[in-house]
């Protein structure tokens, strides 16, 4: 009955080209940007912040880069721990090597150095495809878990094997409780969805999407599967290389190769898979249930029990959540296979139809 | 204002660690039952909440970030990792939260000059290492005849692993032996090569700085190429009963270093705990594995978090709860000595321990135990780390640290107050 | 030499584990179209149930002799894996039909979530033991003609024996009865082999269940080798340069895969690792599967990839 | 209508896509025993969402029949799986023929005999197939996926003649097909029909060949059916004639000549 | 209507190509003459889409060469055809599924876009950087066409959902995105009933005389295919069988009997 597009004529190709052409969106989305700016640092306790919030936007963040290259571009891979590793390793170099190296340069150069890689890596999609690309990238995770191992230059020769920065500032402004900390990821966040949104609707975007859904056919009409691949993965690691530098150096602050490793990357494919693939929005989606779901179960479960007058000890909560964890994966996708993403937008569309429906 | 004294405590009781991450967890829990039904500490009642880290570093600090306001503040954390050490190392100290790492994370931590939130109490790694050399030297009849023998370090390839190797490369220097490093990656079931290479090269001894099933990896892989169990030396958390439960004979020989403690089931604080809390339900795991090595880490733990607390009521008033930078203190005057921990009934269990603003492990003994096929006995006598060589090591890894850090040394100032 | 012999024959055993494991990969995939992610968290779950199994049923039952313990608890494990393959049929894969790969592959990552979290709630997460008498101790073989001889594992090579009768067994399956061609044909298509009347309702409780058997084998060997444990999923990691090397369609493939693999990072662990460091098996195991890959894109033996337009 | 021997009864049904996209709007047809029956209509009409609903094979494309009901010789079937529906005979030839691509033309009709047990009979079906589709025995051992268009399509309804139906679905049979071929095929058709007493369910567009072999039709517009009745008098028909004949007025138009000014005119705008 | 067909646009000479033991051609040679609306036929596997996809650099033949406007090539890369002005639909339905309508035609201008991959990135409303610009200009005229083939209602729907027909009209539409001066069509009428058929043609004849888009067609309806083209090869088995006028094609023998079974 409300959400209805009705009524709002599009007099150009330019307001229906609008990222969200739907009014009721476009007010929405601004309402929760302002709110998220806003509204959040106001109502929210340290710990989501610390804990919940940083986490999600960086990972979010990086999701939408895994997403570019998998969802848009269909080239599956397992390689973005990786990519997350040498944008936080090569951001960290930047920034102790060079005096006086802003921080958001030194984050930009580690997303440079993974675009590097990235592109590195993905010259074998221009002839293994599908899994067995997704295997392949495999070899950029555990090569690269390797050498940030054992090539003690990266790691500005500690001994351990572990770096760490602090005193993060831009421009002055300090960079230290929890809410400076949100806000400066969250601005990356909001820059880099609208940029990945503008690509993924241009030309380039399009192409990865051709190249995705049918290569061959896509040659045809003159795509080259080499620029659209390469770029798929330029683009695509830069922005998880950015994610890999917040995650060092803003969530964590002090970080070991493990930080990003293969579960990593499993992670940040199933939150791209989970969330809608090739879908912006799902990005979000994603990393929210991959990141916010098990915490929220482990702390959810203990207080439920405590509803029946049970205690459950840890192993028992951690147990229950895993498979309750699975279980809601398995059921969203019976759900809705394309994703949250998808859920949401035919819930959109029901609400269109409401109270009548068809 | 809380009532009770709150010791978070991060757990890994699932994955690939848990075997080593229960009984830990079991020992913890249990002292800090056993600390209320001795009646608190001077009357104050101490509360523990559980989070499970799986060993995972990005869960370890969600859960502190969950537990450290809880309950009216935490006294301390013991992450039982090394990763998540260093990860916190960088946030206590906004917290105001002291960390106690006993026998793990960064051995230059040990600096209390530099590292204000960080306890390393009763040995670091370097003290490890250095007792392991000590140990094989008085073997092989004293330090010269370490000359061009071969030593073979299999390491967890992690911060945890890599932590001895500055040591080891040190002491290898000094009396010219020959120190090989084969690192595993992680969880370590994947061994064939590393030891085929060990038959290759018939090193004199093993170091293993195993965790989890690394180290019952290792003895397996050990009996199938054929390298004698006796030339093995473990770090403390390679020498428990879960390392070698599974083996069983086939790890019969195998020696890990112990910090101070070994199996100590006889002791008056495990029968203590039997009779206490167990007998009374309230045991957090099976009877059997009361007095088991990681249990007794675990209780170790535990005992030097209440004690810290204990001390800093001496400070900041009795029976009062105190907040974690006045635990702080207390963790930086600890004064365990041979008496209170009698009392406490770690006769023969430990020996004393004292830290200060200067020295944050307060003590740096231990002994070696063996692996009869059955159970851990003691096969050493007392040893301590060779201060000569750890002091200024310790010295300049934190001054790199502080320069890094851009922070300075304490004041004296600072230490007195 | 008796070194490298020793290596080499290292890498062929750690080879032949590796293809155990690969087996149940392929076998889905080529039956189904699915990547099944769980299949690290099946080996772990059958693995544990034969262990607790082992331990728990002799003192039920009041049996002695081991063998017979072992067989017991074998067949029991065996049901599991069975009821289980039923109920993935039951509430995941039939309301899958005719998804794409990805969304099959995520499913199945619940599954593993799943596996992971029941298994430990049934059976704990401690170590455990599964001792079918293998021989721990190694022997030593032509120690008149190398000084110290060259050593092998007897266990290993049961194993190897043990994987070669799986793969020509399953092979046979695959390639000679109307069933195989059955399976080959869901792979391909879901609807299409719905519309010709195959059950694939049946045809996934028999795949699954049979990937639940090789779970189970290389559960027991794995385990018996290593100790049955969490860790114990990290073997999937393992298997999959295997497969993608061998191809992900072919069962031989799984075998030859595995034989290259094993021997390739063996010999570059001992050979090339000391010069750089040393830990590279893991990701020199993946370059050399991708090496490959860039010459045949589909894997040694794998069904040549299809695109046409 | 006296119903002599209905084999497929389809009651008012509705199908939704997706939960949301609503594309049956209440379809009833009845095919009786030994006939062919062809459903006609536009692009979109819903011709192949009413055969996948028989079939069952809706589910597989999420879309679920929601009102309505559908029988087979009495029996419901809207429960069964597509399998049980083969095993009672009743097979559907998919729209855009779905040959499973990595086996051979002949592995794709043996799939084909998953249903049946005994060799010989499935031997003498591979046999009449390759009467049939002489093409396909030429091509027998390449991967479908390998062959043209024609050959999949071919391919496609000799694996469903090899499950031995008497109820045959078939979506746009000529789709794809050379002239002579699509004479054949049909030739088959009514070959089946009279001989083996297979019924019958076709969609189609080739509206000409369709209503010449079959005995009664549908036509569908977006969702619905809006016309139906004997072959015969749908021939006669001049609306049907005049739209889907192309006869309107007698002589054939020629396709040179149709007059569409208006979309061209839209064109050069 | 009289159309002025030029001088041979499209030269295939001698082509042969094998898949391992299967000849899809042998031999084949034909002429394409600029503006002309050109057939070709043949029964179920000729290698009429073979042909097509040589000239396209999908496949590329053993032996023989083709010359475009005099270019001679041994081979074509698709890259290159595309560049020089050869769209196609496909026979299999190759359309991008995960896209909206609207995607699958823009994917036909993509070569004509020439912002860069930041000016992309950077597209803004206010038109800084022109990215939103040339946009604009593209989508307008995809809109053109997609008003005539008169599947504005689908606009974004994503093509897996739409019914086989419609699908045909988007790969169409797509193909013509790329303002082709050759179009090889790919049996385009498969799948619909007469009046589509209709439609269908007259669109292929309106491109044909309006732009002077030279027209390859393979198609199954010989009514359409006598009706509209002005030329027609046959192949069979490989071989070309007839090469002529409709009149000419109708009336070969051997075209009869391979193809056309009784006369049409
Ligand atoms: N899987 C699907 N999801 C959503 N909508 C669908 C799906 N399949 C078909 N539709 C819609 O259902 C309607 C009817 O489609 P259907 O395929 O039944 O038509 P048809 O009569 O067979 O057309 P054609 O002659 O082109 O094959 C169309 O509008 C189509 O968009
Ligand atoms: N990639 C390929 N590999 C092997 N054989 C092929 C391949 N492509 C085509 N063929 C074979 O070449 C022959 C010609 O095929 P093509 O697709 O060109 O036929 P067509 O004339 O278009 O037939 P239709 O009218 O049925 O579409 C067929 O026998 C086909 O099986
Ligand atoms: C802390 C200990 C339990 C040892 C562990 N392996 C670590 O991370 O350091
Ligand atoms: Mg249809
Ligand atoms: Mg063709």
């Amino acid at each position: 009955m409300f959400y209805r597009e009705n009524g709002q004529f599009k007099t150009s190709y330019r307001t229906d080209q609008q990222i969200f052409p739907i009014a009721q969106d476009r007010w929405l989305i601004l309402a929760l940007i302002a709110f998220a700016f806003i509204g959040v640092p106001l109502l929210v306790d340290e710990y989501m912040f610390r804990a919940i919030l940083i986490p999600f936007l960086i990972l979010a963040l990086a999701a939408l880069g895994v997403n570019i290259l998998v969802g848009y571009c269909g080239q599956i891979s397992l390689g973005s721990g990786a990519f997350m590793a040498v944008g936080a390793y090569m951001a960290y170099n930047t920034y102790v090597r060079i005096e006086g190296m802003p921080l958001i340069v030194a984050l930009l150069a580690g997303g440079f150095f993974a675009t590097l890689v990235g592109m590195f890596f993905g010259i074998p999609s221009l002839r293994v495809k599908g899994l067995y690309l997704a295997v392949a990238t495999l070899a950029a995770q555990f090569f690269c878990d390797w050498a940030f191992l054992r090539i003690g230059w990266f790691t500005n020769n500690t001994a351990s094997g572990s770096v760490s920065v602090s005193n993060l500032s831009v421009l002055g402004w300090t960079i230290n409780t929890p809410v400076e900390k949100y806000l400066f990821c969250l601005g990356f966040l909001v820059v880099f969805a609208l940029l990945a949104k503008n690509l993924v609707r241009s030309a380039i975007g399009r192409e990865w999407m051709a190249i995705r859904d049918m290569d061959v056919a896509a040659a045809v009409i003159g795509i080259r599967p080499m620029y659209a691949k390469l770029s798929a993965f330029a683009v695509s690691s830069f922005i998880i290389g950015v994610a890999g530098g917040l995650w060092g150096f803003v969530h964590l602050g002090s970080w070991e190769p493990a930080a990003f490793s293969i579960d990593r990357s499993f992670q940040l494919l199933f939150m791209v898979i989970i969330g809608g693939m090739g879908s912006i929005m799902g990005s979000f989606f994603g990393a929210a249930f991959i990141v916010v779901l098990p915490i929220f179960l482990n702390q959810f479960l203990p207080w439920l029990g405590g509803l029946v007058g049970m205690t459950i000890s840890t192993a028992a909560i951690s147990h229950t959540e895993f498979m309750v964890f699975g279980a809601l994966i398995v059921w969203f996708l019976i759900v809705e296979p394309h994703g949250l993403a998808k859920l949401w937008s035919i819930g959109k569309q029901k609400l269109r139809l409401w109270p009548f429906p068809h | 204002q809380a009532k009770e004294q709150f010791f978070p405590s991060l757990v890994y009781r699932t994955g690939a660690y848990a075997p080593n991450g229960v009984p830990f967890a079991n020992g913890y829990a249990d002292y800090l039952k056993l600390t209320n039904a001795r009646g608190g500490i001077n009357g104050v009642m101490v509360s523990f909440e559980e989070c499970e880290t799986g060993y995972a570093t990005d869960r370890g600090v969600e859960c502190y970030e969950r537990l450290k306001g809880k309950n009216g503040g935490a006294t301390v954390f013991q992450p039982l990792s090394t990763g998540i050490t260093f990860a916190l190392t960088e946030k206590a100290p906004g917290d105001k939260i002291p960390l106690i790492t006993a026998g793990y994370g960064r051995s230059e931590s040990a600096d209390g000059g530099v590292f204000k939130w960080n306890f390393p109490i009763a040995g670091t790694y370097w003290v490890a290492a250095d007792v392991l050399i000590q140990h094989i030297a008085k073997k092989e009849g004293g330090y010269d005849k370490l000359k061009g023998k071969k030593i073979a370090l299999v390491y967890h390839d992690s911060p945890y692993g890599k932590e001895p190797i500055p040591l080891l490369q040190e002491r290898a220097a000094m009396h010219g032996f020959q120190l090989s490093l084969l690192p595993v990656t992680h969880p370590g079931v994947e061994q064939k090569a590393t030891w085929l290479q060990i038959r290759q090269n018939r090193p004199d001894y093993v170091l293993n700085w195993g965790w989890g099933v690394m180290n019952s990896t290792a003895l397996k892989e050990a009996q199938a190429t054929g390298y004698p169990r006796e030339k093995m030396y473990g770090v403390w958390w390679a020498g428990a009963e879960p390392d070698v439960k599974d083996v069983g004979a086939g790890a019969k020989g195998y020696n890990a270093i112990t910090m101070q403690h070994g199996t100590e089931t006889g002791s008056a604080v495990v029968k203590e705990i039997l009779d206490k809390v167990h007998a009374k339900g309230q045991g957090t795991g099976p009877k059997e594995e009361v007095g088991q090595v990681l249990y007794m880490r675990g209780l170790m733990s535990a005992m030097f978090a209440v004690e810290g607390v204990r001390a800093a009521q001496e400070k900041y008033g009795k029976g009062k709860v105190v907040t974690g930078e006045q635990a702080r203190w207390g963790y930086e005057n600890l004064n365990l000595t041979q008496a209170k921990l009698d009392a406490l009934g770690f006769k023969g269990v430990m020996r004393p321990i004292s830290t200060s603003c200067q020295d944050h492990m307060g003590a740096a003994w231990a002994r070696i135990h063996t692996w009869d096929g059955s159970k851990w006995e003691f096969s050493s006598d007392w040893y301590q780390a060779d201060e000569q060589i750890i002091k200024p090591m310790v010295k300049a890894a934190a001054d790199k640290y502080a320069a890094e850090k851009k922070l300075t040394r304490r004041t004296s100032a600072d230490c007195t107050s | 030499m008796a070194f490298f012999l020793e290596t080499l024959l290292g890498g062929l055993m750690a080879g032949m584990l590796y293809s155990l494991v690969a087996l149940g990969f392929v076998l889905i995939y080529k039956a189904s179209g699915v990547f099944n992610f769980a299949q690290g968290a099946m080996v772990l779950f059958a693995a544990l149930a034969m262990a607790r199994f082992s331990g728990w049923i002799p003192g039920w039952l009041g049996i002695e002799d081991k063998f017979l313990g072992n067989l017991i608890a074998f067949i029991l494990a065996g049901a599991l894996m069975f009821v289980l393959a039923w109920l993935i049929e039951r509430l995941v894969l039939r309301h899958l039909v005719n998804q794409e790969g990805v969304t099959l592959l995520m499913a199945t990552l619940g599954i593993t979530y799943f596996l992971d979290g029941l298994g430990q709630t049934i059976f704990g997460s401690d170590i455990y033991q599964i001792d079918v008498g293998m021989p721990k101790d190694p022997i030593f073989l032509f120690e008149g003609v190398f000084e110290g001889g060259v050593l092998v594992n007897l266990e290993d090579v049961y194993a190897a024996c043990v994987a070669a009768l799986l793969v020509m067994v399953l092979s046979l399956f695959f390639q000679k009865t109307g069933t195989g061609r059955a399976l080959r044909a869901v792979a391909d298509d879901h609807q299409a082999a719905q519309s010709i009347g195959i059950p694939l309702n049946r045809i996934w409780v028999i795949v699954w269940f049979v990937a639940g058997i090789t779970a189970l084998v290389a559960g027991i060997i794995w385990g018996s080798k290593m100790g049955v444990q969490f860790s114990l999923t990290t073997v999937a990691l393992r298997a999959l340069p295997v497969i993608i090397l061998g191809g992900l369609t072919s069962v031989p493939g799984a075998i030859i895969g595995g034989l290259i693999i094993g021997v390739g990072e063996k010999l570059s662990e001992v050979y090339l690792g000391p010069y750089v460091g040393g830990g590279i098996e893991i990701w020199f195991a993946y370059v050399l599967a991708l090496v490959f890959l860039l010459f045949r894109p589909q894997g040694l033996f794998g069904e040549k990839i299809i695109d046409r337009v | 209508m006296s119903t002599p021997n209905i084999v497929l009864n389809v009651n008012g049904i509705e199908v939704i896509y997706n939960h949301v996209i609503l594309v049956l709007k209440g379809v009833s047809l009845n095919v009786p025993q030994g006939k062919i029956a062809a459903v006609l209509g536009g692009n979109g009409a819903g011709k192949t969402t009413t055969l996948r609903a028989i079939s069952n094979l809706l589910k597989a494309e999420r879309g679920e029949v929601t009102k309505g009901s559908i029988e087979l010789r009495g029996e419901r079937i809207e429960n069964l799986t597509p399998a049980d529906l083969v095993n009672r005979g009743v097979v559907q030839v998919m729209e855009g023929r779905h040959c499973f691509a990595h086996l051979t033309i002949e592995e794709n009709l043996l799939t084909g005999s998953y249903t049946r047990k005994d060799k010989g009979e499935i031997a003498a079906n591979l046999e009449k197939v390759y009467n049939y589709f002489p093409r396909l025995k030429t091509r027998r051992t390449s991967q479908a996926a390998y062959t043209s268009g024609g050959e999949q399509q071919m391919c496609a309804i000799g694996r469903a003649l090899m499950t031995n139906p008497s109820v045959m679905l078939l979506d746009e049979p000529s789709m794809g097909l050379a002239p002579q071929i699509v004479e054949e095929v049909f030739e088959i058709v009514k070959d089946l029909n009279t001989k083996e007493k297979v019924t019958f369910l076709l969609a189609e567009q080739n509206t000409n060949m369709a209503l010449r072999y079959a005995d009664y039709g549908y036509i569908m517009e977006s969702g619905r059916i809006v016309m139906d009745g004997a072959a015969e008098d749908l021939r006669n028909n001049e609306d049907v004639k005049e739209f889907y004949l192309g006869m309107g007025g007698g002589e054939r138009k020629s396709f040179k000549d149709v007059k569409s000014y208006k979309r061209r005119k839209r064109w050069l705008a | 209507m009289t159309k002025k067909i030029g001088d041979v646009i499209l030269d295939v000479n001698n082509i042969s190509l094998r898949f391992g033991g299967v000849k899809a051609l042998t031999d084949i040679s034909f002429d394409v003459r600029e503006h002309e609306v050109r057939a070709i036929i043949g029964p179920n596997g000729a290698g009429k889409s073979s042909m097509l996809n040589c000239i396209n650099g999908v496949y590329q033949p053993q032996e023989g060469t083709i010359s475009f406007r005099g270019q001679t090539f041994k081979h074509m890369n698709s890259r290159q055809v595309a560049e020089m002005g050869i769209a196609r639909t496909f026979q299999n339905l190759a359309l991008f599924k995960g896209m909206s309508v609207i995607d699958n035609i823009m994917t036909g201008r993509n070569l004509r876009i020439k912002s860069n991959l930041f000016a992309q990135a950077f597209r803004n409303p206010f038109g800084i950087g022109g990215a939103q610009k040339e946009e604009e200009a593209n989508r307008e005229f995809v809109e053109h066409i997609i008003d005539f083939l008169e599947i504005q209602a689908h606009r974004k729907t994503p093509v897996g959902q739409l019914p086989y027909g419609l699908q045909k009209r988007v790969d169409l539409g797509r193909a013509l995105a790329m303002e082709p001066q050759v179009l090889l069509l790919d049996e385009p009428m498969a799948g619909m009933n007469l009046e589509e058929k209709q439609d269908m043609s007259r669109f292929i004849l309106d491109v044909n005389d309006e732009f002077g888009t030279t027209i390859v067609l393979i198609e199954h309806d010989m009514g359409v295919v006598m009706d509209i083209s002005d030329r027609v090869v046959v192949l069979d088995y490989g071989k070309k069988i007839g090469d002529g006028t409709p009149e000419e094609v109708r009336n070969n023998e051997e075209v009869i009997s391979a193809y056309l079974g009784t006369s049409h």
